[in-house]
């Protein structure tokens, strides 16, 4: 493989896994904060993305306030999941909250081709369709947003989850629900604003890739696993290791690519995110186990 | 110590940095009731998981009947002949009374899979022994009449006796109760060390953890004192209560709580 | 808790009442039933959508029009979800609950395979929507007697973009297929004809429905110096690649596509770089470039201008067209064949099996020039049909034309 | 003793109804419909063995369609590229089934909760692609054709209703066998996992290998189902072993209150009618409606599990044990 391709390869990668990272930061949040896995955390990505374009669109919006718009819906979107779906299932069980989150992607997912219909569509791109090369490889304008706004979330996070009340509040539930409801931390509100944030960092996603990927009804879903797949390498509890999951995915699939060898030039790509799914968790299933052992 | 079922040499069990139980040796003498106590945090409760299999040790061994344990999981355990209850209860809540002592006997029946998909006969005729012989664990510990409730429906006292029937279901040659005492009023009290002692007639060894002093003084024929994961002493009950290690460890141990 | 059962309970009572009121439900006089399965959802959703809108459409138009020789027509539309399973449920639905004449669809080869056998044991002509020659070549269990399909086969599609690119020497070429059904499908017949043609493939890559962009395969693409790239796929991914093309500087390597891009929203999901971009598609999107002889041009204005007037401008493509072939043959066959009416087909299974037959043979002996001599065939939005009991598809390579986007527009490339 | 006896003679009688009641259905009472109440019984399966799994064992399994599948493509690649007998074809694929799981086992039980869903739910993606990408066997995504009917004989399954008769007797003799392992010793071991795994292995219960067992029979269970499948719709597809296909075996487990054997079969009953007949009517009558049947199904999803976690055929229960007692508590005690 010619440096070229690889270089290619890299930055595809690396372009991939930040909406990866951006979509498992989701997963962490809600997950770390309310112990769920939400499944409809995809769909808030081609929320975003549909959103955009038909503010675009329709509203007649230039990029930047429709990208705020579309974030906001989102996030209410994000909020009422939480306080009509996940709050009134009280003491649910971990099945039933599974099959709940599943109806409200499927749910989503209807509503969202019932309004925009089952069409391709393609945002603006925020500045102009440019692209300036590195040894030999093509970096679209776009791609290098995607991988700005991805530092800027993490720094972001990092900084509200360190420095402000809310965020420490947040670390807080994660680390130990009942503790923190102990201390005078309301668990329920955090959930909120954890669903909340979630829906926020999955729409963003969803606005900044969708000029590039452009992005129909139904793309929620395998982006969804994706997200799942660096949460998981980021076991729920690290933001960071998330984000280096995510972008480490998307360069691997990408790398698979560029080699160009038999299986990988097939769908079997695909099946790529998969399998590293699978051996984290086996890898890390004893400690798993160590940690129920230990609450 | 010529008799005795359950022995540790140098055992411990550390987590991480902390060592909660550090080189314990002890002898658990056949037939009798044995108590360990000590303040919170002693090592007592990691002591019967280790026992139980639950933990296995950072260093040491376990021997029972002579022969050591070594990784040997809990339910392998179980079948050699150690049952155990737990601090926080831990019923079934998704069975009967009946059905909760039912499943003690599982270690002592045999028939499998197919004879249980099939309803053969061998099947019929374990499960009528087994319904049997779990009702009789049930009336020992009183609770004969409650077979078809919901475990949870019973109060704490009762829910300390299931668990007792549950484990002696097991028909064990060592018992391990941890904290029987603990949320009982005082008559329930009473019935459990008149329980205890009936169990130990039955020829099963019994070592218990409790915090009750008058429980403990009252039924145990031998006291081990844990204190921050070492044995620092044992013997009679009034051997014991004179000891002065032991006192202090105990004050000590007040005036943290006050 | 009670009150939120109860509300669940009155919510499942409704979902199964309401249906039974629909059925209750009595036109004022019997339609001609005929069935349509169609993905609206799922994979085939692009596919499916227009095709349903078309069918609503046309039997609107037919019964203002005061129906089939005095009939009303009512068409039922299942949606199976791109689900072949659900497909062969609904398939079963129409022929024995619904008592249907025909049913037309399905969307996809695979789910059209899925009921041939069906279609054959309950003695039903099935006239699909999809592009597997599969579907129509008999087998040794299926004689595929009953079973006939409208859009140009794939195999088809190909051999029509290969004689272009042969005239244009290009003999060196690099696909890139998606691995979806079309592409997958459009791979297996580009590699099996390329041979036929003396035709050399530099580089074979496939992409993700998911994928964000085709960079790598296109770079590798590139390094590989094909005379030009053969995309096969359906949206966003040909869209996609070229836009990447674009960003790569490929724009000295023409891009080459299927009918699967034959959608207003290629146009304008592709932009600019759309431009150039040139695709073996049915006649509709130069509809306007048809000189008045051609049998198809009225026809295909008509349908556009219906279809655009009716779902807004730029949602008239050939898939829908597939649909308006398809039941325009059921419906032709009812209009020249059937004299029976409706309650008279309905009244037993007999009459009904006989009518399923006339249909057929109608379709099988009638669509083509004897039945239409005037046009050399039976005009419909994806060609001229001459089906024979050799050929259930009926349509000459010649029905195909090659597209060429110009400035976003559709124009003709020869 | 006596409970229990009674709680047996009850379900012997409604043993017996519910047979008469199967025979019935196809012959007078809904013969129109039969194809879709052979999908009842074959969903009916696939749920009963994820039942026992999850009901009973509380051990999730998002991916219970790829057994459904590798059932229905083993069966449909054995019977047609190697001319094997049908049912030759389904025991292999049964067994060869039986053995992947057990092998996936032991590695993916020491996962618990959610973490379990997603290994579960990865290894049913995984073998889905497999379906779509090992074309030269499986066909790829237009899927298997010309799979042969099952034949006794001269007696050939070649019609609608005896193939209904065919896959009801295995479903029965599943919903049987399930019933007779729950009522077991193993069923009780299996409850005691779900309540409380600490205890379970304190009563000597070896928890790790009956997961796996129970993942096994569960595995096998959609194995048969997935190769009655194939026989009886003669052509398979990819899509119908996708992600969603799980789901919705999940979603039947759900209704019909996951710990319980009869809840399966009404669960399979009620899925099955709502997502394959009731939302296709309801959009035939409304054809407003008829794009949304999708979110009716999402919707009902979401409303089942928040409002009734128990599952509905279990809620129904419990409000007429509810109902009964109350009942009796008010006539004369004996």
């Amino acid at each position: 493989m010619t440096t070229e391709v690889f270089v290619q390869s890299l930055v595809s990668g690396l372009t991939q896994g930040c909406i990866y990272a951006l979509i498992g930061l989701g997963f962490t949040i809600i997950f770390s904060v309310t112990g769920i896995i939400n499944f409809a955390q995809g769909e808030f990505v081609m929320l975003g993305g549909m959103l955009s374009f038909f503010l675009a669109k329709s509203a007649g919006l230039s990029v930047f306030p429709a990208l705020i718009i579309s974030i906001l819906i989102a996030m209410l979107i994000g909020a009422v999941l939480y306080l009509l779906a996940i709050r009134t299932a009280r003491r649910a069980s971990v099945v039933s909250l599974i099959i709940i989150t599943i109806g409200a992607a499927i749910f989503i997912r209807g509503i969202a081709g019932e309004l925009w219909g089952a069409d391709t569509v393609a945002p603006p791109f925020f500045t102009g369709n440019g692209s300036l090369s590195v040894l030999g490889a093509s970096i679209h304008v776009q791609a290098l947003w995607i991988i700005g706004t991805t530092l800027a979330v993490s720094i972001v996070l990092h900084l509200l989850f360190s420095y402000t009340v809310i965020g420490k509040a947040l670390k807080a539930s994660a680390m130990n629900r009942t503790a923190a409801g102990l201390v005078g931390v309301n668990t329920k509100s955090m959930s909120l604003i954890a669903f909340t944030v979630a829906a926020a960092l999955g729409a963003l996603g969803g606005v900044v890739i969708a000029p590039l990927s452009l992005t129909s009804y139904n793309v929620g879903a395998m982006l969804g696993l994706k997200g799942f797949v660096a949460a998981s390498i980021g076991g729920f509890r690290s933001h960071a290791v998330t984000i280096l999951g995510g972008i480490t995915l998307g360069v691997v699939e990408q790398v698979t690519v560029a080699l160009n060898w038999g299986p990988f030039k097939s769908n079997y790509k695909e099946a790529i995110a998969l399998v590293v799914l699978l051996l984290v968790l086996l890898i890390r299933s004893r400690r798993l186990f160590e940690e129920e052992r230990a609450s | 110590m010529s008799s005795s079922i359950l022995e540790t040499k140098v055992l411990s069990k550390a987590f991480g940095g902390l060592t909660a139980v550090d080189k314990v040796d002890l002898s658990v003498e056949a037939n009798k009731i044995t108590s360990v106590i000590g303040p919170n945090g002693a090592g007592k409760t990691t002591l019967f998981n280790l026992i139980a299999g639950v933990y296995m040790p950072s260093g040491g061994e376990i021997c029972f009947q002579g022969k050591p344990l070594g990784k040997a999981p809990p339910h392998k355990r179980a079948a050699l002949g150690i049952a155990r209850t737990f601090q926080n209860v831990l019923l079934f809540d998704n069975m009967t009374a009946l059905e909760n002592v039912m499943t003690g006997q599982h270690p002592r029946s045999r028939y499998g899979f197919f004879e249980a998909a099939l309803r053969l006969p061998k099947a019929h005729r374990e499960e009528e022994t087994i319904s049997l012989k779990a009702r009789q664990y049930l009336n020992l510990v009183g609770l004969g009449v409650y077979a078809d409730r919901n475990p949870l429906s019973l109060p704490l006292g009762q829910q300390k006796l299931l668990t007792i029937a549950r484990a002696l279901a097991t028909e064990p040659r060592l018992l391990l109760l941890d904290e029987p005492g603990a949320g009982l009023n005082v008559l329930e009290k009473q019935g459990l060390s008149e329980l205890i002692r009936r169990i130990r007639e039955m020829g099963i060894t019994v070592v218990l953890v409790e915090h009750d002093m008058d429980l403990v003084m009252g039924i145990a024929e031998w006291v081990i004192v844990l204190d921050s994961g070492q044995k620092i002493a044992e013997g009679t009950a009034s051997q014991i209560q004179k000891n002065k290690r032991v006192i202090a460890a105990y004050l000590g141990d007040e005036e943290a709580i006050e | 808790m009670r009150k939120w059962f109860c509300l669940l309970l009155a919510m499942m009572i409704l979902a199964a009442a309401i249906p039974l009121a629909g059925c209750s439900e009595s036109e004022s006089e019997e339609p001609y039933k005929i069935g349509a399965l169609f993905a609206v959802t799922g994979g085939n959703a692009p596919l499916g959508e227009p095709e349903k809108q078309l069918v609503e459409m046309m039997e609107e138009e037919i019964n203002a029009n005061g129906g089939i020789n005095g009939h009303p027509v009512d068409v039922i539309v299942y949606n199976y979800e791109s689900d072949a399973a659900k497909c062969a449920t609904f398939a079963e639905k129409l022929i024995n609950e619904d008592k249907v004449v025909a049913i037309i669809g399905p969307t996809g080869t695979g789910d059209s395979l899925a009921i041939v056998d069906l279609a054959m044991n309950s003695q039903i002509p099935l006239i699909s929507c999809a592009a597997g020659i599969s579907i129509v070549t008999p087998t040794e269990t299926n004689d595929k007697h009953w079973v006939f399909t409208t859009p140009q086969v794939s195999v088809m599609v190909v051999q029509r973009l290969y004689e272009h690119l042969l005239t244009k020497n290009i003999t060196k070429i690099a696909l890139l297929t998606d691995t979806l059904g079309f592409g997958k499908d459009g791979k297996t017949n580009l590699n099996g004809q390329k041979a036929a043609y003396g035709i050399t493939v530099t580089a074979d890559q496939t992409y993700g429905p998911n994928d964000v962009d085709m960079l790598t395969q296109l770079t590798l693409i590139k390094n590989s110096s094909p005379q030009a790239v053969v995309c096969w796929g359906t949206s966003p991914g040909p869209a996609i690649v070229a836009r990447n093309m674009a960003t790569l500087g490929m724009t000295n390597i023409p891009l080459y596509c299927s009918h699967g891009i034959a959608f207003q929203s290629f146009i304008t999901a592709a932009g600019s770089s759309g431009n150039g971009v040139i695709f073996p598609c049915g006649k509709l999107p130069i509809v306007d470039y048809l000189p008045d002889s051609d049998p198809q041009k009225a026809l295909l204005t008509k349908y556009r201008d219906d279809f655009n007037a009716r779902y807004g401008n730029g949602t008239a493509n050939t898939f829908g067209g597939h649909a308006y072939d398809s039941l325009n043959m059921v419906v032709t066959a009812l209009k020249n064949a059937v004299d029976d009416t409706p309650e008279k087909i309905n009244s037993s299974d007999d009459t009904l099996q006989a009518v399923r037959a006339k249909i057929r043979d109608y379709v099988e002996n009638s669509i083509n020039s004897s039945g239409f001599p005037e046009t050399g065939g039976f005009p419909g939005t994806a060609g001229v049909f001459n089906m024979s009991e050799t050929d259930h598809n009926g349509l000459p390579k010649s029905c195909l034309v090659m597209v060429k986007i110009v400035d976003g527009k559709w124009t003709p490339a020869e | 003793m006596l409970a229990t006896f009674k709680r047996h003679w009850w379900s012997y009688l409604a043993m017996a109804a519910f047979l008469l009641f199967l025979i019935l259905l196809p012959t007078q009472l809904l013969g129109e419909k039969t194809s879709i109440l052979i999908l009842i019984g074959l969903y009916s399966m696939v749920t009963v063995g994820l039942c026992l799994l999850m009901g009973y064992t509380g051990q999730v399994s998002l991916g219970q369609a790829a057994f459904f599948g590798t059932g229905a493509y083993l069966s449909a690649i054995l019977s047609t590229r190697y001319d094997l007998d049908p049912w030759l074809a389904m025991l292999m694929a049964a067994v060869a089934t039986g053995v992947f799981a057990y092998i996936i086992g032991y590695p993916i039980f020491r996962l618990r909760g959610n973490y379990l869903a997603m290994a579960t739910l990865g290894l049913g993606i995984i073998v889905w692609i497999l379906f779509k990408e090992l074309s030269q066997y499986t066909g790829g995504p237009d899927g298997l054709g010309g799979i042969p009917n099952f034949s006794i004989g001269g007696f050939a399954f070649d019609n609608k209703l005896k193939r209904y008769f065919l896959i009801w007797s295995f479903a029965v003799c599943a919903l049987l066998i399930a019933q007779n392992v729950v009522r077991s010793r193993t069923g009780r071991a299996l409850k005691a996992i779900h309540g409380s795994e600490a205890a379970a292995m304190s009563v000597g219960i070896n928890i790790a290998q009956l997961k796996v067992k129970i993942f096994v029979l569960g595995a096998v269970y959609a194995s048969l189902a997935g190769s009655l499948y194939a026989h009886h719709l003669h052509h398979i597809s990819p899509n119908s072993f996708d992600f969603m296909a799980s789901v919705m075996v999940i979603t039947m487990a759900a209704a019909g209150g996951l710990a319980s054997i009869w809840g399966a079969v009404f669960g399979a009953a009620t899925i099955t009618y709502i997502s394959q007949d009731a939302l296709v009517e309801l959009g035939k009558s409304q054809p407003k409606l008829a794009e949304l049947d999708v979110v009716l199904y999402g919707l009902i999803l979401m409303l089942v599990m928040i409002f009734l976690p128990k599952g509905l055929f279990v809620s129904l229960r419990d409000a007429f044990d509810s109902w009964r007692q109350r009942r009796a508590r008010k006539g004369p005690v004996t």
